[in-house]
């Protein structure tokens, strides 16, 4: 099994959710994190006064998959999440070595 | 004796020299040389009437904070600090621009048979004259066309372009607004009016205040198109939750406790009629909020609070206009009507394609019709057919004229200056489109949404889309379905 | 001659034939046709008095915003449009209810001994009569008798049942309210009580508004039982954190601006009395919240703010029965008293097992008694013992009849409708599972709790739970010790 | 007769003994037993004036909730509950200190030429005397002195110790106001100050209130050094945002509404004078908002809410000054100027190290100076060079008294209890170190700021810091700037 | 060494955590996400409206504990987070290679 | 490839921040989290009682980079995120399978 890790832009959340739906992916763990990257942050201002704002919202997206899963996984969130821009983010790929499902006890890729 | 030496006393001490040259020189009053000592009941009852309609006249200003709550609390953070300025500036660019024209067309002296004025421009004419009366009902006058401005910036909310919504604000206070109010309202001080002449009842505004909202808000929400993501590609709506149901309802509370200034406050005279209306105007606002949550309960299976809210806005506006001439039975029955129809015609809007974030629509311009109506059918001096096609008459009038020259001026700021936000803007938020600001810059605010797709994705991520790679994004093309 | 002159334009040109119609129709005023003519002293005193009273009023209304914000600050996010739901119904419903029946019990005329009215439902029988001060009469009791409602669903808040809730809220206008009322002001219209026949001093309500909320509320309170999670298993007390200590500090700063209409208008008079009533007032909330504040201090070593702020209201509901008997330096130290006794009666109901999230009982029940006895002990007319017995017997006689038939009423409801809500309810939070609703859909809320173990984890979690799972969930048993 | 037959029997029927004690014991009033039968309109003239005055001064009471919303709103999240603490205490101690000893300094009879009284301490001698209108005029007092009391929390926001805060608070009610008032308004009691024997024209307070709060603010806020933070090393400003621009914003419209009264009410008389005085404050808070937007939208690139609103605040206090003798074209052009000024002043305080987290120096103190120049450029009586001669030394008096009484005062504060939190207080906030409490328990508060470094990695964290470990901790040196 | 990632329902996050100190966990991290799997999310009115919120709310809890402790840890999460109901959660086992106390700079299983 | 993760005290987040930027890190994931371990949480008033707040705020950063690069940051991530208290926290270090930059769809280091 694979826990593959994807930063996205914020907006693209629902088709590249869609998008995991659709191949069958059984679940998913989303989160709101801040990126620093090639992309920078923006300007506010503030009662006449301008600050930096350095960080830009991302989304992580954690979904276990079987091996035999990643691949399509990636191409999908490939796929929806591109728009091409710098800041599109990452995907990352990490070994999981068990995994358990914590209303049956069941464990390895039936947990799944 | 005792007394009239201590009024001598303190008005001599307490006001001191620039008040008594304020009385001698600018306005002659009851407190001048001779005045002071011959105070006569008539005299009182007109200092009454003065601080009464003042009184009145602050708690309907207390109004804007109202409206800039309801209309705040019910979009999203994103658009929070815009919102509020649009609201500030209703009052601030609206109060000036009904000084140096407003007042002028709509209670100057008339010289056509509509009724709407030509003089007094700037208040320039009235203050020779000596009658300090001029400031105490302009004052009353300048909070209610700010009323009616402001009713605008709900419909038009979290897409419209700040600097031409000036120009719209600027104009509705100092022509669409008065020309209307001088044909209901113009005699209250020079003018003259067809619709009063012709015995239109309209005593606070359902009408002349809410409806002229209200359609000029149509026509605004209309011509702007939905916010992007209202609407499925199947064109069904899809809610867009406010984000803080609190400050909305403390809205509603504060428009309700300014609404008795409203009403009342429109004898303008201090007597004993002004009960009668407090107690229709409180009725009515509280079977408003019951006919929406029964409506809802009933329909949707849970009493909902948003609609429940705008029930008793309802309830408020709809009694606007026979406050005076109903009696309390008759006004629970007004405002409980009008706590179902607003329901209704929130969602038939909302149906039809116009997106009204805050139901200023119905609320204002559909309830203000309806409570006009009502004002005839109610009527406690017995029903009149005559009285009743006055009143259509009248209702008629308003929404002819509002949609026309909303119609004409929304069309012209859209082809030369634009109406509408980009689309990067609008994901962004016009917080910081147009102000560079946050509205909340501690609280994370959910970049997930729930049914609205766009409900907040587009926070603060695409304020930095917008700000660092210029113009133009390019989302994908399908997901936006922008009108403007 | 200038001024009659001028008033009589004025209210022509003004009002209009509707208001003349007004006027000759259904009121008979001192504007009628020959009253123009003739305005005296007197007639513009009564105006005065209009005026006063009406505007008294409003502030009072305004109260219900206080009312609703500090209930909703000092509870869970999770239950806030359900509070506020509940306390924009305790006046749509209870308005509609006590202009149904209970302005007529309180003020009826009556054919016990006791004092409770039984003519004037709907205002019927006197409407009839010509006098319009009914109607301002009625405006300012009205008001107050939702301030007694509102005062209960603070005590009940975050697991009440709405349904059963709003009859409860109606009944307490409609009958309970009322029924102590007559008993102590039912002279100030057609009524007259025993209590004020012996002398009894409520000037502005300590006993008749906020002691019988206050003893309603700790029935109520008592009869739900506490909120799940607010005591561990050896039955200590937990604090569950309000969620907005902001919202709760305007909310008390809305109160004390209101509370001057409530004690000022009491004289439904516009002279002089009004100044001391008024100083009193203030000086009162300012020792109160000095008192509390000081006394957490000493206590907790730290000034803590939700007590301080309780404190503000205990001094203010104190001052209420004596503030137009009583000196200004006796009002700085009935409202320092209530002070501290706010943070130890707070203290003696949460040690107890009744659990008050806002500190309605202890603010209103037990301060309002407080003040009710000082307003004999530090009468200004000089101490008799036998005006402390008369106190000492409303403060009794409101503690009985207030307690005994909410008992019943909570009882009967209990039993068939039921008060409460389900556990799964109670942990996905009152918003969604009575509303379906979220104050904030936008704001990512604290799912790990501090000390309250249920503080929190019941949010969205579980209204999903409760959506998806049908009815039961079966948390470990042992966490919950839902009483009701 | 019909009238003061009811008059009569409503006074009667509703006031009962209790009021009927009051009239005849401690007050002598209109409807005293030989007063009913004789009102006149001298004595209707003068309850008008009780009931104005008083719901002038309930007004002015509310801004207490405007100033605690905008100083909460514009600083963070972690702050809110102290700032809260801090505004409630200004009115609770304050009014104590000004009943005790504040109003017989302003108001007392004075023996020296420059004004200050030195009678009636606790309102002493004055109740004696039989005429309550000494209560109508110390309520009116007392929320003016907290007003300006409660400025002074704004510059200080954030650092400022709530123990020492306490005791300034106190004084500045008891002793800094109450002696430059004298000077001033003396004569409107029993005084007689050397400003107003010359001609000072401040009706309502541009320089005895608002500047008098704004020096001392100056004062506070740089005695105190700026926020941690605040300053990079290369000592540039850097912005620390608020956490609630919606809250500001209704602060500054409840202030707007509690303006009119503040204004109008200080006629303390019920005449025709009021009317212009509204009009006046009006448009000049609507230039003022319209002034700051413009410039902020000139320099900026974009119309900047925050500023905006203190621009509608600068204009607010500009006209205060001269709202009862200028006209409302020159009421547009003083509010548009402050509204211009706020800006520039507001960043050069920035730049020079005085860190003012809500502009209270700016919009008081410069502002309130302008305006006061402002009564005697635009006086509608003609320009005098006298006139404008006596306002400036009655602008610099305000300035060399307050400065000179503020240092001496916090500096005393701040050699022996200290005047400011230790770091690791200011950095796990106030609400924290001063009162073990959290403002919004439920809400996660971002832990990484935006430009301002410690903006909130002090939160929640540096909570426990200070908690757990012991006093000290020593984030690296070169961080911090803490000057005081 | 092990990253054990385990989401849970948060009303179970009082009795994980006290099960998790009870066996000498010697600390642990926890945040907020958005779990979608099987159980689904609900609705909701807004004036007069119905949507979906179509997450549910879980709590992350992330420990590293040394490999001998694993077994106990997975017994002790799965104990205390079962309800038995759909949306239990799931546990992931992570390879960790190095831990690093930052105070000390100590490292491996004493840094834990 | 490995993935550092580092558990900080929030106050020291710019100087880590400064200090990765400075040693040529591409990117990094930020997110806040409630950590429970030898440092105690602290406690709160509310209407007069006391209440625990058993957690302690602390920020994550997650971030990923070529195996040559581990020790640099472990060593940069030390030495501006010690305080020398309790409390300063953990760093963690994870095998990477693979990485990919969604906007182009390039994998391996080249896509960090
Ligand atoms: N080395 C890294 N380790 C962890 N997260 C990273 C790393 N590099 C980038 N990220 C995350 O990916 C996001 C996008 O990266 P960025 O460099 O802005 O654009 P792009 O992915 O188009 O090259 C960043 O905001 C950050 O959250
Ligand atoms: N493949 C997966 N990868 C990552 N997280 C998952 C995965 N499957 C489920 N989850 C997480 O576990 C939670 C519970 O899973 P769910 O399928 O609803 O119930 P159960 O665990 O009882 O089968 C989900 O809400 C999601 O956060
Ligand atoms: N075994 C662990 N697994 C995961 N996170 C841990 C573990 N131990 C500690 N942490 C995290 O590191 C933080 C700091 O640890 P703590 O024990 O308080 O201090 P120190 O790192 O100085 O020993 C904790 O708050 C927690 O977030």
């Amino acid at each position: 099994m694979k826990k593959i890790e994807c930063i996205i832009k914020p907006y693209r959340i629902d088709d590249v959710r869609d998008g995991l739906n659709g191949i069958g992916v059984p679940g998913m763990t989303i989160s709101e994190i801040r990126g620093f990257g090639r992309q920078k942050g923006h300007s506010e201002l503030y009662r006449g006064a301008e600050y930096a704002v350095d960080f830009v919202p991302k989304i992580k997206i954690e979904v276990v998959v079987p091996d035999s899963m990643v691949e399509q996984v990636l191409e999908t969130v490939i796929a929806n999440g591109q728009t091409g821009k710098i800041g599109d983010g990452k995907i990352f790929v990490l070994p999981v070595e068990e995994s358990i499902r914590i209303r049956t006890g069941e464990s390895g890729e039936d947990s799944l | 004796m005792f007394y009239q030496g201590s009024i001598l006393k303190r008005s001599v001490t307490i006001l001191g020299p620039i008040v008594a040259l304020l009385l001698s020189g600018l306005v002659s009053s009851a407190f001048g040389e001779e005045g002071a000592a011959k105070l006569t009941a008539d005299s009182v009852q007109l200092n009454l009437n003065y601080v009464w309609t003042l009184i009145a006249a602050f708690l309907v200003f207390f109004m804007q904070a109202g409206f800039a709550l309801v209309e705040a609390g019910f979009t999203r953070a994103k658009n929070a600090c815009n919102i509020i300025m649009k609201n500030l500036m209703d009052f601030s660019v609206g109060a000036v621009a009904f000084f140096a024209i407003g007042f002028a067309l709509m209670f100057g002296t008339s010289s056509t048979s509509l009724g709407v004025g030509s003089t007094g421009f700037f208040l320039s004419d009235f203050a020779r004259e000596g009658d300090p009366w001029v400031y105490a009902f302009f004052m009353f006058q300048v909070v209610f066309c700010a009323t009616a401005a402001t009713i605008v910036s709900g419909a038009m909310a979290e897409r419209a372009k700040f600097s031409t919504y000036l120009i719209f604000s600027a104009l509705i206070s100092a022509v669409i607004y008065p020309v209307f109010g001088s044909f209901a309202w113009g005699s209250l001080y020079k003018g003259s009016g067809f619709l009063e002449r012709l015995g239109f009842i309209d005593f606070a505004g359902s009408t002349v205040v809410h409806s002229v909202g209200g359609w000029a808000a149509l026509v605004g929400a209309w011509m702007l198109g939905p916010r992007t993501g209202k609407y499925t590609q199947g064109k069904k709506p899809r809610p867009i939750p406010g984000h803080s149901i609190p400050l909305a309802a403390l809205g509603v509370f504060i428009l309700f406790f300014g609404w008795f200034g409203f009403n009342a406050g429109s004898t303008t005279t201090g007597d004993s009629s002004i009960a009668l209306i407090s107690v229709n105007t409180a009725l009515a606002a509280a079977t408003g909020a019951i006919g929406a949550m029964v409506t809802t309960w009933v329909i949707l299976k849970k009493p909902d609070i948003g609609m429940t809210l705008n029930g008793c806005l309802a309830g408020l506006v709809a009694i606007t206009a026979g406050c005076a001439n109903v009696t309390p039975v008759s006004a629970l029955i007004i405002g409980l009507a009008a706590g179902v129809v607003v329901v209704f015609s929130v969602t038939f809007f909302d149906k039809r394609g116009v997106d009204d974030p805050v139901g200023a629509i119905s609320v204002h311009g559909v309830c203000g019709a309806w409570g006009t109506l009502a004002a005839g059918l109610f009527d406690m001096n017995g029903f009149a057919l005559k009285t009743v096609l006055v009143q259509l008459l009248g209702i008629g009038t308003a929404f002819i004229w509002t949609v026309a020259a909303s119609f004409v001026l929304f069309g012209v700021l859209k082809v030369t200056l634009g109406i509408r936000v980009s689309l990067e803007e609008e994901f962004a938020g016009l917080d910081y489109g147009e102000h560079k600001a946050s509205a909340y810059p501690e609280f994370a605010t959910a970049l997930i949404g729930g049914g609205a797709p766009f409900a907040s994705p587009t926070d603060l991520e695409m304020k930095t889309e917008a700000s660092i790679q210029g113009k133009k994004i390019s989302p994908k093309e399908e997901l936006h379905e922008s009108k403007a």
